[in-house]
């Protein structure tokens, strides 16, 4: 059971006739990285508040290290916590911040200042010890807010939207560096957003919620890959993932004049079953050019609008007059009303069933 | 977040013009706007306050008249029990009143944010005095503590023969009896203003205490209050400035008796200007009333509002 | 939620085999009577009969007879109801020479109440947006001078502003008599004097004067705490110092405008120092009726009268706080605490 | 400027002055039951015999409520009609500062200086040969009201003098009756002692402080034992705990207390109760030490307004307020002594007569305000009062510092 090092149990959370949670089951690994990721509403935040202690389950159980620590208070839970709006206390300085909750639990004097300064040393905030948090950067708080999660020598991290307040820029740093963070501490993080780049970035493995459910469980590679559902595959990716609704047809998708032979898809029953199916394609999966040819199925659409990105340029067009994205290099040019060849590799494909909405 | 910002907004910089117009015109609708209010504490506050310091040199009966006396008012001021009963009286309603209200009125606000029931209820409870007069309130509480039909009698008819609370004639207490009333009608008001302020705490703040094993008590004293100073500071000007103006309610409760025991200073100078007719004696008065708040209150103003730098 | 929690408990201690992961599960069994409970509700329950007992006095007294009230005590209920006290007092008290009880001053009152009320609110909104938006050299000693001003007793300043009225009042008279010659010409029609002292414009300039400091610190404050990006993009848009206040700040005003009605009608229905100095016995408003009432004294006094004629009094701004308790805290949570 | 004009004017009240009949704004603190209907009776006659209008701004709670309100708007420039004072030293300010009416014209008319009685109420309204205010009754303070029902009670008979009420206090409180009635007010409380001054100490030392400021003579022996005599008639006092007079003049009425030294008005309170003089209750004026009452009483006053039409008016009404129909129906109600020797109230009980014949003998002393001014009296409520109610006070503090504000009176 050591290698448990969150679990959840049948979690529900109700207020009142709301469903937040539902039968809820987790099972976190020690040293895991884990994100809970969602769109606002979905419970993302409750569930994480839960596992703090800070919001009561009407029904089910939290283990921690394999403790049961449903009833406990959430300082007794061996638990560090980030906040979205960091949640300093403003009249402290950042080495009160730190040592607040340490002084409260009487832990000796040298012990704390050794915390203290590890904490900050960490975290590169050893300079501003004596300031006070209204006297910070953005960035500035929220590695105060980690350190002061840091120095309670805790086995789980839990994050809620910790990157959310500050700027690009300084988004993309922190993230690496939360990385190296937990690179270097190798603790349990549980991590709380709701972008998808955090998530993948991070994770070692991403929950993706829903309505209080865990819709998708796993490698950010496998959700990115192979998405349980279509609200996963719509989710996850940007520019998002293009949809073609169609038929399946004895191994065959057909939309309209476009056929698929499904060659060398996975299918999760094992073979495929003929009916209505949407299938799922990555923009940055569709082969343009010469090579489109190659590949096992093709089509032609027109670009109606090209967005230049550097790196790569996304170009809009239409598919059975639903709106299709494809994402290509950079440094190949594309003129606005060009007709272009496109090839799909049915093995990056993604069907899902039209009424479930399951990936077939 | 808001709360830990500086109110302080910069003036908005005109882009820099060719040729800067005169100073006078720049923000002249501000200007102009701001008349009345400047008006009112230019001509009515400094200038009435002038006024009164001016004449506190005069030996103006009845009327206001430029006889000047020098000190004479002060020095008689100072050596009339009554004043210096009432300064005494003043200081100890004051400070009680301030720490009880403050305490009491955040401990109710403090209660009523724990998501209790009927918050709406005990609030409005809370409340309502404060929308009744203080001749209202000194009429009701003299009457509730009457000693023959009051309390005092009411607990006596239920065999308690010995005992005694009959705060309004005993000298020794009667500012507590006033203290009783004044609590009664302002802590409500003080309550608001620290409900509305524990509102304004962010949940995080709540949760972060939380799993630093804080308890409840020790984030109201260590975290909670001091982030309310804002509030607490609105609290302190408006529980102060009504301490310096208790008036009505000694009048109205306990006309300043027995006899000189619950006297204030702003009774004293009523009764001075019109009671003995001697405008010179009340205004000698209130200026040292008026002295002692702008010794208290200058200095935190400039610091509040004068200041640029504020963490 | 605590029901649910006990339940809980009792269906994983009757079906063990549910999962190898016993122990405690769903909410913290909370009992309703916990000690923390019992405290809370206790000591909210204790200062609420404190807070409504002269509440109680007030009304069970105003139901008694004289003779009742001579013999029983104070928190006793009445044996025979009487509602004739507060007929008396509303109709019948007599105040000097007038035996019209309450009734008068009522409308007085209201009459000083409206355009008082409007009138403060009106200014004490201008400039606590001109001092928290527009601010220019000076302006907060401006500002810092009217807060002084709340700590002044307002009997110190009676004389000074009789004076002032007096004064203001002779200034404009001699510029209507001096200007209106030019613009009319119909004869005599320029004999009329402006008089401020002893007249209702008066006392509503009275009430607004001393009602400022208060209420420009909280619209000071409130207007502060909108962000200046707001501001700026009005700015930039071309709008100036008195679209941005009507066209964006006032629409967002309502929660501080509602703590200033209540603040400014509490206070001004309750005044009785400025409407009886300030005005003539025309329009004497409802507190001085109610202190002629509670101070004439005949051999005893008549208690249940005076405290109908109190509650009468008090109708008005405790059916304001009762409406509008909520909005009170929201607003003040808007305006008051973010300094 | 003509539209911000046009809005002063709308917003301001214009007033114009019309011809003929003119509204009267009468202020006085008269409020209470008897107070009220004798100033009734005062509207009454300005209603009905002229064809002005009284337009009632009455103001409860005494001068101290009343005053600052009247001299605000004399200053303010717009006076009342009329307004209430106690004659004596109060408005001699605003006559110097020219603002009140000179009634010269109308006391001669009237002949006020022959049938004023005594002349010292016409005395107390003029200043510098020129008469200002109309007195309407007199009031005085030297009584001292007793419960024949108390005394019945503790077996004794009424006393007839100070001294003996004094050897009845014990027999008194063994019966359970607080010897004395004392209300918490501070004026209550000075008067009494000046009732007890004049009468234990004579008139010659109570003039000599209170007219020729002897401080002397308030540290002689005389005023010693007054001092010493009040200290008694505190502990004498011990267990009633009411504030106003008229409450404390209820717990005679009730035989509560024993008795209470109160002016004249006191009557009034046992005429509402229905007692009647010598069997129900007894009085003793000058305390049955000496025969003296003072002649205090209130007097009105009429602003200058500067328009003929208001002057014409306010003369018609201080006229009317003298006439002796008006003066009979007043003061028969407000329970005072009208200001005319020629009349005659319509009913007079036992201790009205007293009064009455004390006045026709001439044994009158000027009151208080009369001879004191109202800073000075101010000063004295308040020590009284402290001595009053600080029993570790001694008599020989109090004496002391009685005689350092006499010293300071000018």
């Amino acid at each position: 059971m050591t290698d448990h090092s969150v679990q959840i149990k049948d979690l529900d959370l109700h207020f009142g006739a709301v469903k937040v949670l539902q039968n809820l089951n987790l099972d976190i690994h020690d040293g895991e990285f884990l994100v809970l990721l969602g769109s606002s509403g979905c419970g993302k935040s409750t569930l994480l508040n839960c596992i703090a202690g800070l919001l009561e389950p009407t029904d089910g159980q939290i283990f921690i290290k394999g403790q049961n620590v449903t009833w406990k208070e959430p300082s007794e839970r061996g638990i560090g916590m980030v906040f979205q709006s960091y949640a300093l206390y403003p009249q402290m300085t950042v080495e009160g911040n730190l040592s607040f909750g340490l002084k409260n639990a009487r832990v000796p004097k040298d012990e704390i200042k050794r915390r203290v300064d590890r904490a900050a040393e960490i975290l590169q905030i050893e300079p501003l010890l004596k300031r006070k948090p209204g006297a910070l950067s953005g960035g500035q708080r929220q590695r105060v807010a980690i350190g002061r999660a840091l120095v309670r020598d805790v086995d789980v991290f839990l994050f809620d939207e910790p990157l959310s307040n500050l700027d690009a820029k300084l988004r993309a740093d922190l993230r690496v560096e939360l990385k190296r963070l937990h690179h270097q501490l190798k603790n349990t993080m549980i991590y709380v957003t709701h972008d998808q780049v955090e998530a993948m970035t991070l994770a070692n493995r991403i929950a993706i919620m829903k309505g209080g459910l865990i819709m998708q469980l796993d490698t950010p590679d496998v959700i990115y890959n192979r998405p349980v559902n279509k609200y996963v595959a719509d989710f996850i990716g940007s520019p998002s993932m293009n949809f073609i609704e169609g038929t399946l047809e004895r191994g065959t998708f057909r939309a309209g004049e476009f056929t698929m032979r499904m060659q060398g898809y996975d299918f999760a029953a094992g073979s495929a079953q003929d009916g209505p199916a949407i299938a799922g394609i990555r923009p940055e999966h569709i082969v343009t050019g010469e090579l489109a040819a190659n590949m096992p199925a093709t089509m032609q659409v027109k670009a109606e609008l090209v967005e230049p990105m550097g790196s790569d340029t996304l170009i809009w067009s239409r598919v059975n007059d639903e709106p299709f994205r494809i994402r290509m290099d950079g440094h190949l040019p594309v003129e606005e009303g060009e007709i272009l060849n496109i090839g799909i590799d049915p093995a990056r494909v993604s069907l899902f069933d039209t009424s479930t909405e399951e990936r077939l | 977040m808001a709360i830990a910002e500086s109110a302080d907004t910069v003036a908005p910089e005109r882009s820099a013009p060719q040729k800067r117009p005169l100073r006078l015109f720049r923000n002249l609708s501000s200007k102009i706007a701001l008349i009345p209010m400047i008006a009112t504490a230019v001509i009515v506050f400094m200038g009435g306050t002038i006024w009164t310091v001016v004449y506190s040199f005069t030996s103006s009966g009845l009327l206001p008249r430029l006889n000047w006396v020098g000190l004479d008012q002060y020095e008689r001021l100072w050596g009339t029990t009554k004043w210096i009963i009432s300064i005494q009286n003043l200081a100890l309603y004051g400070i009680c009143s301030l720490v009880l209200t403050l305490v009491i009125g955040f401990v109710l606000a403090a209660m009523l944010d724990r998501k209790i029931r009927f918050e709406d209820a005990f609030r409005t409870i809370f409340l309502y005095p404060f929308a009744l007069s203080f001749i209202v309130t000194g009429l009701v509480w003299q009457w509730i503590l009457n000693p023959d039909y009051g309390v005092q009698g009411v607990v006596r008819s239920l065999g308690w023969e010995s005992f005694t609370f009959n705060p309004l004639n005993n000298p020794d207490i009667v500012m507590f009896g006033l203290l009783i009333a004044g609590l009664w009608q302002g802590t409500g008001l003080i309550m608001c203003i620290m409900l509305a302020g524990l509102r304004g705490i962010d949940d995080d703040i709540w949760k972060a205490s939380r799993v630093d094993g804080i308890p409840v008590w020790k984030t109201y004293t260590r975290i909670i209050i001091p982030m309310m100073r804002p509030v607490f500071v609105t609290a302190i000007v408006l529980i102060a400035s009504g301490i310096i103006k208790l008036y009505d309610l000694v009048v109205a409760q306990t006309s300043g008796g027995p006899g000189i025991s619950s006297e204030v200073p702003a009774k004293y100078v009523m009764q001075s200007m019109f009671g003995g007719q001697n405008l010179g004696q009340g205004f000698a008065a209130s200026t040292m009333m008026l002295l002692s708040v702008v010794i208290i209150l200058v200095p935190w103003a400039l610091l509040e509002f004068g200041g640029r730098k504020r963490g | 939620m605590a029901d649910i929690g006990t339940l809980n408990t009792m269906k994983a201690a009757e079906d063990p085999v549910r999962g190898q992961l016993d122990g405690p599960r769903g909410a913290r069994p909370k009992r309703n009577l916990s000690r923390r409970n019992i405290m809370l509700y206790g000591v909210l329950i204790v200062v609420a009969i404190y807070y409504l007992l002269p509440l109680y006095v007030m009304i069970v007294t105003s139901l008694k007879t004289m003779p009742e009230i001579r013999l029983g005590n104070v928190f006793s209920l009445p044996k025979d109801i009487t509602f004739q006290p507060w007929v008396k007092a509303w109709a019948e008290a007599c105040t000097g020479v007038n035996c019209d009880g309450l009734s008068r001053g009522f409308w007085n009152s209201v009459r000083i109440l409206i355009p008082s009320v409007i009138l403060s609110i009106s200014i004490a909104c201008v400039s606590g947006y001109a001092l928290s938006k527009w601010k220019f050299k000076g302006s907060e000693v401006f500002f810092t001078l009217l807060l002084v001003g709340a700590f002044i007793p307002y009997q110190v300043m009676l004389y000074p502003v009789v004076i002032i009225l007096r004064d203001v009042g002779t200034f404009l008279t001699d510029i209507w008599q001096g200007t209106c010659g030019f613009f009319t010409s119909a004869e005599g029609s320029c004999r009329g004097r402006v008089q401020l002292f002893g007249s209702l414009s008066g006392l509503v300039i009275v009430h607004s004067i001393f009602g400022m400091p208060i209420l420009v610190l909280l619209f000071r404050n409130y207007f502060a705490s909108i962000p200046e990006e707001l501001f700026k993009a009005a700015r930039v848009d071309g709008a100036g110092f008195w679209q941005i206040l009507f066209r964006i700040m006032l629409p967002m005003s309502l929660p501080i405008l509602v703590v200033a009605i209540i603040l400014q009608v509490t206070g001004i229905w309750n005044d009785f120092l400025f409407g009886v100095v300030y005005t003539r016995a025309e329009q004497y408003p409802m507190t001085v009726q109610l202190n002629n009432i509670v101070n004439s004294v005949q051999g005893t006094k008549e208690y249940n009268v005076n405290m109908a004629a109190t509650l009468l009094t008090g109708l008005v701004p405790l059916a304001i706080y009762f409406v509008s308790g909520k909005l009170f805290v929201r607003g003040i949570a808007a305006g008051a605490v973010k300094g | 400027m003509k539209l911000t004009t046009k809005l002063l004017a709308a917003t301001a009240i214009v007033s114009a002055t019309s011809a003929g009949a003119v509204d009267l704004e009468v202020m006085h603190w008269w409020t209470s039951g008897g107070e009220a209907a004798a100033v009734q009776e005062f509207a009454t006659a300005v209603n009905e015999n002229t064809e002005h209008n009284w337009i009632d701004g009455a103001i409860a709670g005494g001068g101290d409520v009343a005053r600052p309100v009247m001299v605000s708007r004399i200053i303010g420039g717009d006076p009342p009609a009329a307004f209430q004072f106690n004659h004596g030293l109060q408005a001699q300010e605003l006559i110097e500062a020219g603002l009140i009416l000179d009634l010269t014209d109308v006391a001669e008319e009237q002949g006020w200086e022959d049938i004023v009685n005594p002349p010292s109420l016409l005395d107390a309204c003029t200043y510098e040969g020129r008469v200002y205010c109309a007195p309407v009754n007199i009031h005085s303070w030297q009584w001292m009201w007793l419960s024949n029902a108390a005394f019945e009670e503790a077996g004794l008979e009424v006393p007839e003098t100070w001294t003996e009420f004094v050897e009845d206090a014990p027999a008194l409180r063994e019966a359970g009756i607080v010897p004395l009635a004392m209300g918490g007010q501070a004026w209550q409380q000075n008067g009494s002692f000046g009732v007890m001054a004049v009468a234990l100490a004579g008139l010659d030392n109570l003039l000599a402080v209170n007219r020729d400021k002897d401080a002397s003579v308030v540290r002689g022996e005389a005023y010693g034992q007054v001092f010493q005599a009040y200290a008694d008639a505190r502990e004498m006092a011990e267990g009633l705990d009411v504030q106003d007079w008229n409450q404390a003049t209820n717990a005679v009425i009730t035989g509560e207390a024993a008795a209470q030294i109160m002016g004249d008005w006191a009557q009034g309170e046992f005429a509402v109760a229905g007692m009647t003089a010598g069997e129900d209750y007894s009085c003793l004026p000058g305390l049955g030490e000496i025969a003296i009452l003072d002649t205090g009483g209130d007097a009105f006053y009429f602003p200058v307004t500067g328009d003929p039409e208001i002057e014409a008016a306010q003369k018609e009404m201080a006229a009317l307020m003298l006439s002796p129909e008006v003066q009979v129906a007043f003061n028969s109600v407000k329970g005072s002594l009208p200001i005319r020797g020629d009349v005659d109230l319509t009913t007079v009980n036992d201790c009205t007569q007293k009064g009455l014949d004390l006045l026709a003998n001439g044994d009158t002393m000027p009151s208080g305000n009369q001879l004191l001014s109202p800073d000075t009296t101010n000063q004295l409520n308040d020590l009284m009062t402290e001595f009053w109610n600080t029993p570790s006070m001694t008599a020989e503090d109090a004496q002391e510092r009685y005689a350092q504000i006499i010293e300071q009176a000018s």
